[in-house]
C-alpha cells in the first residue's frame, strides 16, 4: 500500500481518548465543576494546586488527557455529523473542523501546561 | 464473480427508501446511541474547562480565585452538571462495551465479559480516588 | 386471547404503483402460528398476489427476514400471538430497495459477501492423503460463533450506518471475514485486512450495536467489528514501528 | 427470444449437490463455463436444514465393508452394490475435502474429527458439526464456490423445462423471478441437483422449495424416475410444524417412550432396552422400522393424542444440560422456540413425518441419466445407494460423492460435445408462450392453487403413507389423474411480472402432481413390503418378483408406464435385516 490510510491512527487516538476521558474526567468534573463551586468541599489552596500541576508527571498525564480526549471528541463528533445530519458530502469541511479543533486545542494545552510556574 | 448477469445491478422500479433526517428518533436504542456520541462534545467542553482552570492557577492566587468565582455562575454550573451526566454516560457505556473489542483468553477459555467490565470499573474507582486524594490532600 | 388478528402488510407492485402502501388482512391466530403462517394464510386464502420469501420454516435458511412492528425479525420464528390483540405491521426489511411487496433486493449484500474472500486461504494446501488439519475444540471455539451466520440480513436492516451509506461493508460480511481470520486453518488474514481496513470497511462502523441485538443467531457482528478494528490498528502500529527487515 | 447466455454446463440447483458439482467441474476443467441456476439463493437451499451428520469411515476399528453392509441391509437389499462400494470409498475423502475447505466439524479434545453413532450403523462413523451439519456444509461449499470465477450464478431463477433436441439435453428454460423474464440458458450438459419432493406430503420436514422440480423436469423430458415408491418417514418430527428433531438425539442416548413411559421399540424386534445407546438396536434402529413401530403403537392405543395428531415422547432428560448444549444445541433452540418446552427438563412430543425421497431421476454410477447430456445428483437423483430405505447421515455424503462424480462426468462430456443447436431456441420460445398463455395471462380459469394442493396432499397422505394398500393407491391414482385435469383450468390472481411467487407456486404444483403420480403408480405396482414401502395387502418381501428397481416413464398422453430393472449385487446376497442382536 502506498497511500496509507490514517483511519487506524485516528481510531487509536479515539480509543485511547475514550479510556482516559472515562477514567479521569468524571472525577475532575465532579470536583471542579460541582463540589467546589457549590461549596460541598473546601477548595484546595492555590499552593497545593501549583505543586500538583508543577509536577512533570501530572503535567504529562494532563497533556495526554487533553490531547487524546480532544481527538476522541474529533473522531466521534465527525461521525455524528456524518450520520446524524447526513452531511457526509461535506466530508472535508467536517474533517478540517473536527481534527483542526483537536490540534489547536492540543497546542494550547502544551502552551498552558508548559507555562505553569 | 466477474461474470454475473449485469442487467440486474440496477432496476428503475425498485423502491428505495430514504432514511429520514430524524432516523435516530425512530428507536430507543438509536436515541441512546446519539446521546452517547454527543457525549464527545461535553468531553471537549470538560477539557476546555480544565485548561481554563490551569491557566487561572498559573496566573497566581488572584486568577485562581476569579476562576472559583466564575465557576459558581449558574450557567457554568448548569453546563457542568449536564457535562457530568454525559461524561458519566460515556464512561459507563465505554466500560461496558470494552469487552466486545477485547477478547482475553486464559488457558484457552474466553474470559467472561463481566470480568473485563468489572476490572474496568475497579480501575475507574482507583483512578478517581487517586485524583481526589491528589487534589484535596490526605 | 383473540382468535384472529389483523396483519397490516406492505404492498408494492412496481408495475402499477409509485409507492408502497399498506393493506390489512385478518388471519387466524392460534398459539402455534408464526407471522409467516399468517402471511401464507393470506397468500393461500385471501390474496394470491402477495409476494414474500420463505423456505425452511425453522429459522435456518435465512430467507424470511422482515420488519415486524418496526423490528427486524425472522418471521418464521416470531409468534403472532406475541402481538395479540394486534394489529401487526409487516414490512420489508429496512435499508434495502424493495423489489415488490415484502421482497427486498439483496444483490448488494451478496457481492459484499464474496468481496471479503470467505474461504480458507493458505500458502500451501495440505494433500488429502495427509488427513485433516488438527483443530482442538478450543480452536474451533475461537471462530465458531461467527460461523453461525445464516445471511438473513436482519443486522443490515438494523444498522443505521448501512442505511445511510450503502457502501458500508456491513456487519455480517465483516463477521464472516473474522470467522475465517480466526480459523486456525486459515492464513489469509493479511489479504483480507487490506480489503477491510478501508473507510467503507470496518472504520465506517460507529458501534451502534443494534446489529448484534437484531441477530437471531447470536453471531455478535458488532463485537466482531470492534475486535477487527483493534487488530487492524495494532497491525498498523506494528507496521510503523517494526522496521521492514525485522518482519 | 434472446438467449441469456451460453455455458458449457448448467447446474439446476445450488444446494449441497449442485455446489459440489460446480466446484468439481471448475477443478476438472477450468476452461469450462458453469452456470448455477437456483430458485433460491444457494445458501437458502434445503441442505441447510440437515442436522445430524454425515457418514464416512475414519476410525481404525471401522471398515468400508461394514459401512457398505450397513447401507445395503438398511436399504433392504435394493441398493446397487457397485454404487454403494464407490460411495463408501469416496465418502471419507469428500468429507475430508470439506474439512480442508473450512467446514467446522466437531472435534475430539486432541484435535481430530469427532464422530457419533447413527441409526442402522454398527460403528461410530457419522461426522458432525454440532447439530447443524448441513448448515455448515452448505455454507462452506457456497463460500468456497465463490472463489471460482468460472462459476456464474443465476440466483432466484426458476428452471421451468429442459431443452431437448436430437435426443440431447441442451439447456433449460428459466424464469428470472425478479424481472419475470423467461429465457433460454443453453449448455452442452445439464445437471439436475434440485433436491427432494417432501412437499407432495402435507406433513413434512422439507422446506417450501422441495417440490420435486428436477424429477419432473427429467421425467417430462423422457428420462425415467427410479424407485419412487420409497418415501422415508422420519420417526421424530415436532407435531404441527413438522420440524425435524434429529436422529442425533437418539445416538446421544435419547429414549422413545409411549404414553406409559415405556420404551416400546423393544416390542418390535429391535432389541432390548439398555441405559446407554447400543448400535443398530432400539432407538438406533433404521428409520423405516421406527416409523412403522409408531403406527403399530398407535393402533394399540398407546400413543398420546394431541390437536395435531398422535405423538410419542422423546426423552433427553437423562443426558444432562451440558451434553445437550454442546452436542444438540439446535434441538434445544428449536424445542424452546417452536414447542415452548425445554428438553433438559421436559419430554419432547414427536411423530413420524415425511422426510426423504429414496427414489429420483435414474442415473448410473457417474450421475448420467439415460438421456444424453443430462445428469443428476443429490436427493433428486437415484443412483441407488439408498435402496428401499436410506440410513440417516448417508444423504449428505451422497451429495458430495455423486455431486462430484456427476460434475466430473458432465465436464468430460461437455469438453467434447457439440455446441447446442439453434433449434432449441424455437423450443424455448414455445415454452415461454405456453407459460404466458396458460398461466400468467389466463384470467378465466375456475380452479385455485391452494385447494388443488390440499387435495393432492390428502390423497398422498392417505395412500402413500407409512402403510399402503392396493385399494387406497388405486383410488389415489384416479384422483391424481383428475387433479392433473383440473390443473389445466387453474387461474392465477397475480399477473405481475415482478417476483410473481404465485406463478412459481403454480409451476411447482404441476411438478408435484407429476411426481405424486409417479410415487403412487410405482407403489401400486410393487406388490410386496420392503424397507419404507409397506403394503398391508402384501406384508412380505418378495425377492422373486421385486428384487428390482422400478422405473417410471411418462407416456405421450401424460400417463405413467412402469418397468423394472435388476438390482446390481456384488458381494452381499439378499438376507434378513436383523437389528438389536
Ligand atoms: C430437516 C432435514 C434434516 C436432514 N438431516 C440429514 C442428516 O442429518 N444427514 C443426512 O445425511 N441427510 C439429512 N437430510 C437429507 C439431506 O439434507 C438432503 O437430502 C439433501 O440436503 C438434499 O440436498 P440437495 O443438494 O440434493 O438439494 P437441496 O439442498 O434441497 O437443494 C435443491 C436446490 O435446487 C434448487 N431448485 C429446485 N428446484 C428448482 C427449479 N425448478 N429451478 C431452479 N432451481 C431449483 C433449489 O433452489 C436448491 O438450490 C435431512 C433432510 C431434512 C429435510
Ligand atoms: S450476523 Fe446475524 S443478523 Fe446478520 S446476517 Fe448473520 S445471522 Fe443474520
Ligand atoms: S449496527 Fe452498524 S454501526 Fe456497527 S455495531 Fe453494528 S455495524
Ligand atoms: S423460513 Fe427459513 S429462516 Fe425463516
Amino acid at each position: 500500500m502506498t497511500r496509507r490510510s490514517l483511519e487506524p491512527l485516528l481510531w487509536l487516538l479515539f480509543s485511547a481518548g475514550g479510556v482516559l476521558s472515562a477514567l479521569f474526567l468524571p472525577v475532575l468534573l465532579l470536583l471542579f465543576g460541582l463540589a467546589l463551586p457549590l461549596g460541598w468541599l473546601p477548595p484546595p489552596s492555590h499552593a497545593r494546586l501549583i505543586a500538583v500541576l508543577g509536577n512533570p508527571l501530572t503535567g504529562l498525564v494532563l497533556f495526554l488527557l487533553c490531547l487524546l480526549s480532544l481527538f476522541h471528541f474529533a473522531h466521534r463528533f465527525r461521525y455524528t455529523l456524518y450520520d446524524g445530519l447526513q452531511i457526509k458530502h461535506l466530508n472535508e469541511l467536517i474533517n478540517l473542523f473536527c481534527y483542526g479543533a483537536a490540534i489547536v486545542g492540543s497546542v494550547v494545552a502544551v502552551y498552558l501546561l508548559w507555562n505553569v510556574p | 464473480m466477474n461474470e454475473q448477469p449485469k442487467y440486474t445491478d440496477f432496476h428503475p422500479r425498485w423502491f428505495r427508501r430514504r432514511m429520514s433526517t430524524y432516523w435516530w428518533l425512530k428507536r430507543w436504542s438509536y436515541v441512546m446511541f446519539i446521546l452517547r456520541e454527543l457525549s464527545s462534545v461535553f468531553i471537549a467542553w470538560s477539557i476546555v474547562f480544565l485548561l481554563l482552570l490551569t491557566r487561572a492557577v498559573s496566573q497566581g492566587q488572584e486568577g485562581y480565585e476569579q476562576f472559583l468565582a466564575w465557576s459558581k455562575n449558574p450557567v457554568v454550573v448548569g453546563l457542568n452538571v449536564i457535562s457530568l451526566l454525559f461524561v458519566g454516560f460515556h464512561a459507563v457505556t465505554w466500560f461496558n462495551l470494552a469487552p466486545k473489542a477485547m477478547v482475553v483468553r486464559l488457558r484457552g477459555r474466553r474470559v467472561p465479559a463481566l470480568w473485563i467490565a468489572g476490572s474496568n470499573y475497579a480501575a475507574w474507582a482507583l483512578v478517581s480516588a487517586l485524583v481526589a486524594w491528589l487534589i484535596l490532600g490526605g | 386471547m383473540a382468535d384472529r388478528i389483523i396483519l397490516q402488510v406492505t404492498r408494492y407492485r412496481p408495475e402499477d404503483e409509485a409507492q408502497p402502501t399498506f393493506r390489512e388482512y385478518e388471519v387466524p391466530c392460534p398459539k402455534e402460528w408464526v407471522v409467516l403462517d399468517g402471511l401464507n394464510y393470506v397468500k393461500d386464502h385471501l390474496d394470491g398476489t402477495l409476494s414474500h420469501r420463505w423456505s425452511c420454516r425453522m429459522g435456518i435458511c435465512g430467507s424470511c427476514g422482515m420488519t415486524v412492528n418496526g423490528e427486524p425479525k425472522l418471521t418464521c420464528a416470531t409468534f403472532l400471538s406475541d402481538y395479540a390483540p394486534g394489529p401487526v405491521r409487516v414490512e420489508p426489511l429496512a435499508n434495502f430497495p424493495i423489489i415488490r411487496d415484502l421482497v427486498v433486493e439483496i444483490g448488494d449484500f451478496m457481492q459484499k459477501l464474496a468481496h471479503v474472500k470467505p474461504w480458507i486461504i493458505r500458502q500451501e494446501e495440505k494433500p488429502l492423503s495427509e488427513g485433516e488439519y488438527q483443530q482442538t475444540p478450543e480452536e474451533l471455539d475461537a471462530y465458531k460463533q461467527y460461523s453461525m451466520c445464516i445471511n438473513c440480513m436482519l443486522c443490515y436492516a438494523a444498522c443505521p450506518v448501512y442505511g445511510l451509506d450503502p457502501k458500508f461493508l456491513g456487519p455480517a460480511a465483516i463477521a464472516l471475514a473474522q470467522r475465517y481470520n480466526l480459523d486456525s486453518r486459515d492464513q489469509g488474514e493479511k489479504e483480507r485486512m487490506e480489503l477491510l481496513s478501508q473507510h467503507e470497511g470496518i472504520w465506517g462502523c460507529t458501534f451502534v450495536g443494534d446489529c448484534t441485538k437484531a441477530c437471531p443467531k447470536n453471531v455478535d457482528p458488532a463485537g466482531a467489528i470492534q475486535r477487527y478494528k483493534l487488530k487492524a490498528a495494532l497491525a498498523w502500529l506494528k507496521d510503523i514501528f517494526v522496521p521492514r527487515g525485522a518482519k | 427470444m434472446n438467449v441469456t447466455a451460453f455455458h458449457d454446463v448448467v447446474l439446476v440447483g445450488g444446494g449441497g449437490a449442485g455446489l459440489r458439482a460446480a466446484i468439481a467441474i471448475a477443478e476438472t476443467n477450468p476452461r469450462l463455463s458453469i452456470a448455477v441456476v437456483s430458485k433460491v439463493y444457494p445458501m437458502r437451499s434445503h441442505t441447510v436444514s440437515a442436522e445430524g451428520g454425515s457418514a464416512g469411515v475414519v476410525r481404525p476399528d471401522d471398515s468400508l465393508d461394514e459401512h457398505a453392509y450397513d447401507t445395503i441391509s438398511g436399504g433392504d437389499w435394493l441398493c446397487d452394490q457397485d454404487a454403494v462400494e464407490a460411495f463408501v470409498k469416496e465418502a471419507p475423502e469428500e468429507l475430508l475435502r470439506l474439512e480442508h475447505w473450512g467446514c467446522p466439524w466437531s472435534r475430539e479434545p486432541d484435535g481430530r474429527i469427532a464422530v457419533r453413532a447413527f441409526g442402522g450403523m454398527r460403528k461410530m462413523r457419522t461426522w458432525f458439526a454440532a447439530d447443524k451439519t448441513g448448515f455448515h456444509m452448505l455454507h462452506t461449499l457456497f463460500q468456497t464456490s465463490l472463489k471460482y470465477t468460472r462459476v456464474v450464478r443465476y440466483d432466484e431463477w426458476f428452471a421451468a423445462s429442459l431443452l431437448v433436441d436430437d435426443g440431447r439435453v441442451q439447456g433449460v428454460v428459466a424464469l428470472e423471478l425478479m424481472s419475470g423474464k423467461i429465457e433460454a440458458i443453453t449448455a452442452k450438459a445439464v445437471i439436475l441437483c434440485t433436491g427432494g419432493c417432501g412437499r407432495v406430503f402435507p406433513f413434512t420436514t422439507n422446506a417450501n422449495i422441495k417440490n420435486g422440480d428436477g424429477m419432473a423436469l427429467a421425467y417430462r423430458a423422457g428420462a425415467p424416475l427410479k424407485d419412487m415408491e420409497f418415501v422415508q418417514y422420519h420417526p421424530t418430527g415436532l407435531p404441527f410444524t413438522g420440524i425435524l428433531i434429529t436422529e442425533a438425539c437418539r445416538s446421544e442416548g435419547g429414549y422413545l417412550l409411549n404414553k406409559d413411559g415405556y420404551r416400546y421399540l423393544q416390542d418390535y424386534g429391535l432389541g432390548k432396552p439398555e441405559a446407554k445407546p447400543v448400535l443398530r438396536s432400539m432407538e438406533l434402529g433404521p428409520r423405516d422400522r421406527l416409523s412403522q413401530a409408531f403406527v403399530k403403537e398407535h393402533e394399540k392405543g398407546r400413543t398420546i393424542e394431541t390437536p395435531y395428531g398422535p405423538v410419542v415422547h422423546l426423552d433427553l432428560r437423562h443426558l444432562g444440560e451440558q451434553l445437550i448444549n454442546t452436542k444438540l444445541p439446535f434441538v434445544r433452540e428449536l424445542c424452546l422456540k417452536y414447542q415452548n418446552i425445554d428438553p433438559v427438563t421436559e419430554l419432547i412430543p414427536v411423530r413420524p413425518v415425511a422426510h426423504y425421497m429414496m427414489g429420483g431421476v435414474h442415473t448410473d454410477i457417474h450421475g448420467a441419466t439415460p438421456l444424453l447430456g443430462l445428469y443428476a445428483a443429490g436427493e433428486a437423483a437415484c443412483v441407488s445407494i439408498n435402496g428401499a430405505n436410506r440410513l440417516g447421515s448417508n444423504s449428505l455424503p451422497e451429495l458430495l460423492v455423486f455431486g462430484a462424480r456427476a460434475g466430473r462426468a458432465a465436464a468430460a462430456y461437455a469438453s467434447s460435445a457439440a455446441e447446442p443447436r439453434s433449434a432449441v431456441l424455437a423450443q424455448a420460445e414455445d415454452e415461454r408462450r405456453r407459460m404466458q398463455r396458460d398461466l400468467l395471462h389466463k384470467i378465466d380459469g375456475r380452479e385455485r392453487l391452494a385447494p388443488l394442493r390440499d387435495e393432492l396432499h390428502q390423497s398422498m397422505e392417505q395412500s402413500a403413507g407409512i402403510y399402503r394398500s392396493g385399494n387406497s393407491l388405486a383410488q389415489a391414482a384416479v384422483k391424481l389423474r383428475e387433479l392433473q385435469d383440473r390443473f389445466r383450468h387453474v387461474a392465477l390472481q397475480d399477473h405481475s411480472r415482478t417476483f410473481n411467487t404465485e406463478l412459481m407456486a403454480a409451476l411447482e404444483l404441476s411438478f408435484m402432481l407429476d411426481v405424486g403420480e409417479a410415487i403412487v403408480e410405482s407403489a401400486l405396482r410393487r406388490e410386496e413390503s420392503r424397507g419404507a414401502h409397506q403394503r398391508t395387502d402384501f406384508p412380505a418381501r418378495d425377492d422373486q418378483r421385486f428384487l428390482a428397481h422400478s422405473l417410471v416413464y411418462r407416456n405421450a398422453d401424460g400417463s405413467c408406464r412402469v418397468e423394472y430393472r435388476p438390482v446390481t449385487i456384488t458381494r452381499w446376497p439378499p438376507g434378513e435385516r436383523v437389528y438389536g442382536r
